[in-house]
């Protein structure tokens, strides 16, 4: 009996399912807590393909934010800790490990709200992108981000802080391309940017994808936009997964129509006939 | 009809940048109107001389009759403006009802001495603020998060809380700074509304900045637009849908005529 | 079982306590505080009396850093001016106790004015400096003004004599502080739910918000600087009283320190949080004698010369354990009890 | 029956700064007083009782001074107190003493107003900081007749006393003051207080510091090149001292009321302590243990002339009754009907660098 | 002249060392975002280490030196890994309280391990007086200054150019992004303790050098800290300089308005610089955007 014990619980231990061989990031029945008492995510299971674009959708507070500081081990500087599940990359269980780690592994996320390094200059934001890597990659995937945002070239030496929001935007995923990273992950990248500048940045998305081949997690309120180009979708509401299926599959159904694109049966309809703000969505009933 | 805010030749300097160049323009009382512009273009700025963050290098604002020059920066939300932050400006470690209360602070009159002693004016005071906020948590629907603390909600939240405790100012005027970013449709719909109910119902005047084209497009009544600190355009959305300089400047070639294409779906 | 937090009025929404079981623990700790002076011994009140007078101060601080956050490395400043006020007042010019306590909460919010000028422009640690800076100042003019203060020789203080009744007794005294304690934890609970209490947190959170909600953050800050000031000024005056000794050398610089960290261990920003504080660090040093006191006569064998530093060094010990698994202070430690208990198993 | 005493003992408390910069003084105090009991308790104890010395620390905060000295009373229940802390520290709690009633010899900081007016159970021994300075001052006075002034004090009550004592010899003897510095308590930098010293022209100083201030202004003194003849007091008589002045010490006077080590006396009061301390402590031992030890002294007499059952009472009456009681290491002490300070005979030394060592001159 | 020129070499002689005590706190902001309170008693363990190696291994200067430190490599290693880390993201309020505790505990350390006499440290030279025409100085002095000079430059460069530099700056900025980037706060931030330990270490022994080490000499925290503020916290480059400007300003007053006055005039003239100038003379105003 004591002999055949450990082995039994191992075996309990080991997911039935095995990884997916091109799943790059795996959530499997994740469950986290803030501050011991508040559930964020209830249990959440998300696959991120490898060479895909993931969209993860979501209202407000749904945990959405949650799930990426998760997946970069930073949840602990907000007392939030993981209860269940587990976070592959891989196949290999990282939940355990610290950001830094993490990152040298090649997960890297823009975070929510930009938060670039304000007293910082562009380049040395840059540089710090590049930190765990040498000198000679970081100049070679400075002169790419350069390449890729010309913009962050001419201002350079400019202190990061005082530039608009568009430009933070571009420098903030310029310094996670910094890392080299097989993932990136990007919490509303397109918040508070002009169309314009929009635009650009799902351009530059689309073109991380398809030239470098990088895996991208895409958190968005924008949910046309980041349909347009992800290739599977999720949608997360009060914690838990409600909805997830091909992006196009996603955007033909009704629920979505209305709730995340705004078209009704009557095409799209204006704002100004909006009547009734609070509507049950149909999933949750 | 006199304008509730009007603007003269308005400029700010930052150093050696530009941030707003001589802009003019005038909100009538009871209108919706918009900002947009590129990143970087002067709006913020624009709001932050209106709402007595900033004083301007130059130019004018008059407000109601006033001329805000004349009147130091927190006398602003007294005479009647009351804004909304783009990045947040909440009191972070407070409740979201201590949030909304302290928006009242304008028509609450009771010193130290009165708040120490604590009855009489203090308490009837206190009381009906605390009831008019109520209102508002009830209007905006954020009555399940009333007494979380605020730093520990999320974002979206955060901006409904923003604008519940502009409300509670009890403002002439709103401005309000990119208040639907990081919403999505349903979300962007409900504060559409409300931007409709808070003026047809309460009256307020609204001037608010946004990306967001759809919330521009459908509700504004006014639109101006901004570029490198100067204002390139004004006019109504259709007016600025079809304005070439805009459309290169900021919506962006395609982006003007998918807005165009599907709100003229709508109109069908 | 308490059902939650239904209301059937606003008046209940905005009330100091809403709820019996504390309306019952407050009532039983008074009672038990009327009762103490009669139980203890002299060593016990005193101690007693110390962590009044310093709740009392602290409390003072709370208004200026944990609710405005303007952090003061100096006021220690206002207690010794309010100490020497009273002591001028009474001892020198033989006013009635009772004008030199207001005194004693008067001339430092005077001087609070001057010292809360920079507030204006200085921010954070360029401000505290300033506070620091007047700390020192105060201590050399009260050594210049010879002919008020007596300089360095200081002035002798008696108990006062009021309404009839001495407080020269151990027991009297602390009925003072104890009355004088519970109505500045009243007047800042009081403060804190009003609306220049909520002026005073939004200043502290985001002061451009503030302004733009109408706050006028001169008027505010010095409103702060000055209620603060007055407070402690008449700690500094009972402080006084209780050393019956008023002179600069009583007044350490470390007083201004302590008093930062009775915020910081009780939990910033609390007034709840300035008094468990106080009495956290009131009775750390006790608590140490008593820890070391098992080990005694061990110690005493092997440190012949050392056990005392080694006692100050388990207090510093004891409050980093403290802070390192409670950051938040006592009253963070009160909450999470609290939510455990509300959110138990879990709740939504 | 009187607290603090049981059949097998009897409890004496003490107060004293032990940590901190101030334990210099206070540790060496309190190894005094451990000295004398020592010696009593080796010798039986006082008539059959053994003495517990109980010891606080007050780290030299005042409120904290009337908390230990509270507690020891209140919670120890001494039966009687001895040393208590530094001068603003000692008059604190006078009114705590002196409801309390419990006899208490008071060694470390002998300053006016523990003895002005006498207070029934509080007995004062050594000397005032203003005749120390008096008698020093005079000597100097007459050694260098018609010379130029200096005088440097702290900025608190010892600073002000030792100046009352100069000022008044000024007066008397028409003294020619060209310089008269106050510096911070806890200064450590003398550079400019020093030059104006020396641009000054003094030709005899006074410097009032107390340890470590003393000894950056003589080498403040020694770099600008100036060597005016220089008296201290006691509180900063202490051997090591010297060593650390170098040079710029040598001859330099001072004034006390307790005996050199150097001499006699001191020598055999060292002799007599060694196998009482432990290694640790003997090295703590400065002038400041020969007044406790003195204190120590006089109260144990005084106890164990009040025989089988000593009470407070008799020990008071008796301390008063005091009189030339002999220690070793100070002139014999002396109380009396209304005195309660022994008002001790001061000598003047000499430092000698090349021994490290304090020397009675004349 | 002379009388004017002794003032200043004075001035600037313990300016210096308040400067090199005022950079060691700056580091420790500048990178983990706090006040070291302990700054004044990490300081004086280093110095009496060195009195220690000195009187008990050997006076020669390099032995001490070296030996000095690596004491205070190791004991700014030791406490960042003891006490700090584990304070990692929690409030700063704590974190800074956690220092003050320190401070008690490394005081009293002091006291438990050496004795509450003064001593001198002798390391053979140092200690000797030269004359400048007519100046005397110690050549401690000369030599204090010449280093605070030369580590003045020697950190601004390291600060501004080297990588790790830049990120003892962007974790000050940001923690929680600089994680992001992949960038060990933990590693940082050690770096940084010992590096403040270092600097104001040597302000230590070079105060040992000329002034004798004394239980009190913790208090020279509480001098360098102003001339930090002055300098601007964030500004290792000013703190060093508003070290010298306050050793100056003291002097001057010491020796033309009165002895007595020197650390009013400190602080007076620090409360005027920073009307003038909210945020130190080297330091950076905060970037407020709303
Ligand atoms: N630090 C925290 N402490 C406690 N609760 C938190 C914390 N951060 C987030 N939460 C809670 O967790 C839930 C999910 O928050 P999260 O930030 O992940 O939402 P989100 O989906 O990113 O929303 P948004 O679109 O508004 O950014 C919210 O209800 C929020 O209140
Ligand atoms: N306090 C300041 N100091 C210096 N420059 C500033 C400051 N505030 C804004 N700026 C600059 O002024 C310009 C206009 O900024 P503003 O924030 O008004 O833009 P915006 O139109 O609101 O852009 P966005 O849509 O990205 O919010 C920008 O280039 C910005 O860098
Ligand atoms: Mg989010
Ligand atoms: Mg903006």
């Amino acid at each position: 009996m004591p002999t055949t014990l450990p082995t039994s619980t191992h075996a309990a231990a080991t997911p039935q399912a095995v990884p997916e061989r091109d799943c790059l990031l795996e959530f499997r029945n994740i469950r986290i807590l803030y501050d011991n008492a508040i559930e964020a995510i209830r249990d959440v299971s998300i696959a991120v393909p490898d060479g895909g674009i993931v969209a993860l959708l979501g209202s407000n507070g749904a945990g959405k934010s949650t799930l990426l500081k998760a997946m970069s081990g930073i949840l602990y500087t907000e007392e939030g800790v993981i209860e269940n599940g587990s976070i592959r990359f891989r196949g290999e269980d990282v939940h355990h490990l610290g950001p830094d780690e993490l990152v040298r592994r090649g997960i890297v996320q823009v975070p929510e709200g930009r938060r670039v390094f304000a007293a910082l200059t562009i380049d040395e934001n840059l540089q710090m992108g590049g930190y765990t890597r040498t000198n000679a990659e970081a100049r070679e995937r400075r002169d790419r981000v350069f390449a890729l945002f010309p913009r962050l070239h001419e201002r350079r030496d400019q202190i990061a802080g005082y530039m608009s929001g568009g430009e933070q935007q571009m420098l903030a995923i310029g310094r996670a391309l910094m890392t080299d990273p097989a993932l990136l992950a990007l919490d509303e990248p397109s918040l508070g940017l002009a169309p314009l500048i929009i635009d650009r940045i799902y351009e530059v998305i689309v073109r991380l994808r398809d030239e470098l081949k990088m895996t991208v997690l895409l958190v968005e309120q924008n949910a046309q936009r980041a349909l347009d180009i992800a290739d599977y979708g999720y949608i997360l509401e009060t914690g838990r997964v409600v909805l997830d299926g091909p992006s196009k599959k996603l955007v033909a159904n009704e629920d979505v129509q209305e709730f995340y694109l705004g078209i009704s049966a009557s095409g799209r309809k204006s704002l100004r006939d909006v009547k009734h703000y609070k509507r049950r969505k149909r999933w949750l009933s | 009809m006199t304008a509730l805010l009007a603007i003269e030749n308005l400029s700010k300097r930052f150093g050696g940048l530009q941030a707003v160049a001589d802009v003019s323009l005038q909100v009538a009382p009871g209108e919706i109107c918009s900002v947009i512009g590129p990143n970087g273009a002067g709006k913020t700025t624009l709001f932050n001389m209106i709402s007595g963050v900033l004083r301007p290098s130059s130019g004018s604002i008059g407000f109601d009759g006033i001329d805000l020059a004349t009147i130091p920066p927190w006398r602003f939300a007294a005479a009647g403006i009351g804004r909304t932050f783009q990045n947040l400006a909440l009191f972070k470690h407070g409740t979201v009802v201590e949030n909304i209360l302290t928006g009242r602070h304008t028509h609450l009159r009771s010193t130290v001495l009165d708040a120490v002693l604590w009855f009489g004016r203090t308490r009837r005071e206190e009381i009906s603020a605390r009831q008019r906020v109520e209102h508002i948590i009830e209007f905006l629907e954020i009555e399940h998060i009333r007494d979380a603390v605020v730093g520990t909600l999320s974002y979206g939240q955060q901006k409904r809380v923003e604008l519940a405790r502009a409300l509670a100012c009890e403002p002439k005027l709103l401005l309000l700074d990119e208040m639907v970013s990081g919403m999505n449709q349903e979300e962007t719909e409900d504060i559409a509304r409300f931007v409709l109910d808070i003026r047809d119902e309460l009256g307020i005047t609204v001037l608010m900045i946004e990306h967001e084209m759809r919330i521009v497009m459908d509700i504004s009544d006014r639109v101006h637009v901004l570029n490198f600190g100067r204002k390139i355009a004004e006019g109504t959305p259709d007016d600025i849908r079809r304005d070439p300089a805009v459309a290169e400047a900021y919506l962006g070639g395609n982006r003007a005529a998918t807005t165009a294409r599907t709100t003229t779906g709508a109109d069908a | 079982m308490r059902t939650g937090d239904y209301k059937q009025t606003y008046g209940e929404l905005v009330a100091l306590v809403d709820s019996p079981p504390v309306w019952l623990w407050s009532a039983v700790l008074v009672l038990a505080l009327i009762a103490a002076p009669h139980v203890l011994n002299s060593y016990a009140l005193s101690l007693l009396t110390v962590i009044l007078i310093t709740a009392t101060g602290a409390l003072g601080l709370n208004i200026l850093t944990g609710y405005t956050g303007l952090i003061s490395l100096g006021h220690v400043g206002f207690l010794v001016t309010g100490a020497y006020a009273y002591a001028v007042l009474v001892a020198k010019y033989q006013m009635h106790p009772l004008i030199g306590l207001l005194g004693a909460g008067v001339v430092p919010a005077a001087a609070s004015l001057v010292v809360g000028a920079p507030s204006l422009r200085l921010k954070g640690l360029y401000l505290a400096i300033t506070t620091l800076a007047f700390s020192f100042i105060i201590n050399t003019a009260i050594l210049e003004m010879r002919w008020l203060t007596n300089g360095a020789r200081g002035i002798s203080v008696q108990r006062p004599q009021m309404f009839g009744v001495s407080f020269d007794g151990d027991a009297a005294f602390t009925y003072l502080c104890l009355a004088i304690a519970t109505l500045t934890l009243f007047a800042t609970l009081n403060i804190r739910r009003s609306r220049v209490g909520r002026a005073f947190v939004a200043i502290r959170d985001n002061d451009t918000a503030a302004r733009v909600m109408g706050i006028n953050l001169h008027a505010y800050k010095l409103l702060a600087f000055v209620t603060s000031a007055f407070i402690t000024g008449i700690a500094g005056a009972l402080y006084g009283l209780y050393l019956s000794f008023v002179s600069v050398e009583g007044f350490p610089f470390l007083l201004s320190i302590e008093a930062l960290a009775i915020l910081i261990v009780g939990g910033l920003g609390s007034a709840l949080g300035a008094v468990l504080g106080t009495i956290l660090i009131g009775l750390l040093p006790e608590a140490t004698r008593i820890i070391l006191g098992l080990f005694s006569a061990q110690m005493d064998a092997l440190f012949t010369t050392g056990a005392q530093e080694l006692k100050s060094m388990l207090y510093g010990l004891v409050i980093i354990l403290f802070l390192r698994f409670q950051p938040r202070g006592l009253v963070g430690a009160w909450h999470d009890i609290r939510r455990t208990w509300v959110h138990w198993p879990l709740r939504y | 029956a009187d607290p603090g005493i049981t059949d097998t003992e009897i409890l004496i408390g003490d107060v004293e700064p032990l940590t901190g910069p101030p334990a210099l003084l206070g540790v060496a105090a309190s190894i005094g007083h451990k000295i004398a009991i020592a010696e009593t308790n080796a010798a039986g104890g006082i008539n059959g009782r053994k003495i517990k010395y109980v010891l606080e620390d007050d780290g030299y905060v005042t409120a904290r001074t009337i908390q230990g000295v509270k507690k020891v009373i209140d919670v120890d229940k001494v039966f009687a107190m001895l040393g208590i802390s530094g001068s603003g520290q000692s008059i604190a709690v006078m009114p705590v003493l002196e409801k309390a009633g419990i006899p208490t010899v008071i060694d470390v900081a002998p300053v006016k107003f523990l003895w002005e007016p006498p207070r029934k159970n509080v007995f004062v021994i050594g000397q005032s900081y203003e005749e120390g300075i008096i008698h020093l001052v005079n000597y100097l006075a007459d050694k260098n007749p018609g010379k130029k002034w200096g005088l440097i004090t702290q900025d608190d009550d010892y600073g002000v006393t030792v100046r009352d004592g100069f000022d008044s010899v000024v007066k008397a003897k028409k003294l020619n003051v060209v310089y008269s510095g106050n510096y911070k308590k806890g200064q450590q930098d003398f550079s400019s207080d020093m030059l104006q010293l020396k641009e000054s022209g003094a030709e005899v100083f006074l410097a009032g510091g107390i340890i470590a201030e003393n000894i950056a202004m003589m080498k403040e003194l020694e770099k600008l090149g100036v060597k005016p003849v220089t008296g201290i007091f006691w509180p900063g008589r202490i051997e090591p001292v010297l060593k650390l002045m170098g040079p710029a010490g040598d001859g330099i006077y001072a004034v006390d009321y307790v005996e050199p080590f150097a001499g006699a006396a001191g020598k055999a009061f060292l002799d007599k302590a060694k196998p009482l301390v432990s290694e640790a402590e003997f090295k703590g031992i400065n002038r400041y243990t020969m007044t406790g030890y003195a204190a120590a002294k006089v109260l144990i007499a005084a106890i164990e002339r009040c025989g089988k059952e000593p009470s407070w009472a008799c020990t008071i009456a008796e301390l008063e009754k005091t009189k030339d009681v002999a220690t070793g290491v100070m002139a014999p002490i002396s109380f009396g009907p209304g005195v309660r300070f022994s008002n001790q005979k001061l000598q003047i030394m000499q430092a000698d660098t090349a021994t490290l060592s304090f020397k009675p001159v004349n | 002249m002379q009388y004017l020129l002794q003032l200043l070499i004075s001035g600037l002689a313990i300016g210096a060392i308040y400067g090199l005590i005022a950079m060691g706190f700056a580091v420790i902001y500048k990178s983990t975002g706090l006040v070291n309170f302990a700054q004044g008693e990490m300081t004086m363990i280093t110095a009496y280490v060195a009195w220690t190696i000195s009187t008990t291994v050997s006076g020669n200067v390099f032995v001490v030196a070296i030996g000095a430190i690596l004491a205070a490599v190791v004991l700014g290693l030791v406490i960042e890994r003891v006490v700090m880390r584990p304070m990692l993201g929690e409030p700063v309020f704590a974190t800074v309280m956690v220092t003050i505790g320190l401070a008690v505990i490394l005081r009293s350390a002091i006291n438990f391990i050496w004795d509450a006499y003064p001593h001198g440290l002798d390391v053979g030279m140092g200690r000797g007086i030269a004359h400048l025409g007519g100046i005397g100085v110690r050549t401690g002095q000369i030599a204090v200054i010449v280093t605070l000079l030369l580590l003045l430059a020697a950190i601004w460069a390291f600060f501004r150019y080297s990588k790790i530099g830049v990120a003892m700056r962007a974790v000050a900025a940001d923690d929680r992004t600089a994680l992001l980037m992949g960038i060990s706060a933990k590693k940082v931030h050690a770096l940084a303790w010992a590096a403040s330990s270092v600097i104001s270490g040597i302000g230590g022994v070079f105060f040992a050098l000329s002034y004798d080490l004394s239980p009190a000499m913790f208090q020279l925290g509480l001098k360098a800290f102003p001339a930090t503020i002055l300098g601007g916290l964030d500004a290792v480059l000013g703190s060093g300089l508003g070290g010298l400007l306050i050793g100056i300003t003291e002097n001057l007053a010491g020796g033309y308005i009165g002895s007595g006055t020197k650390e009013v005039a400190g602080f007076a003239m620090i409360i005027v610089v920073l009307m003038v100038r909210p945020f130190g003379i080297f330091g950076e105003r905060d970037i407020e955007r709303v």
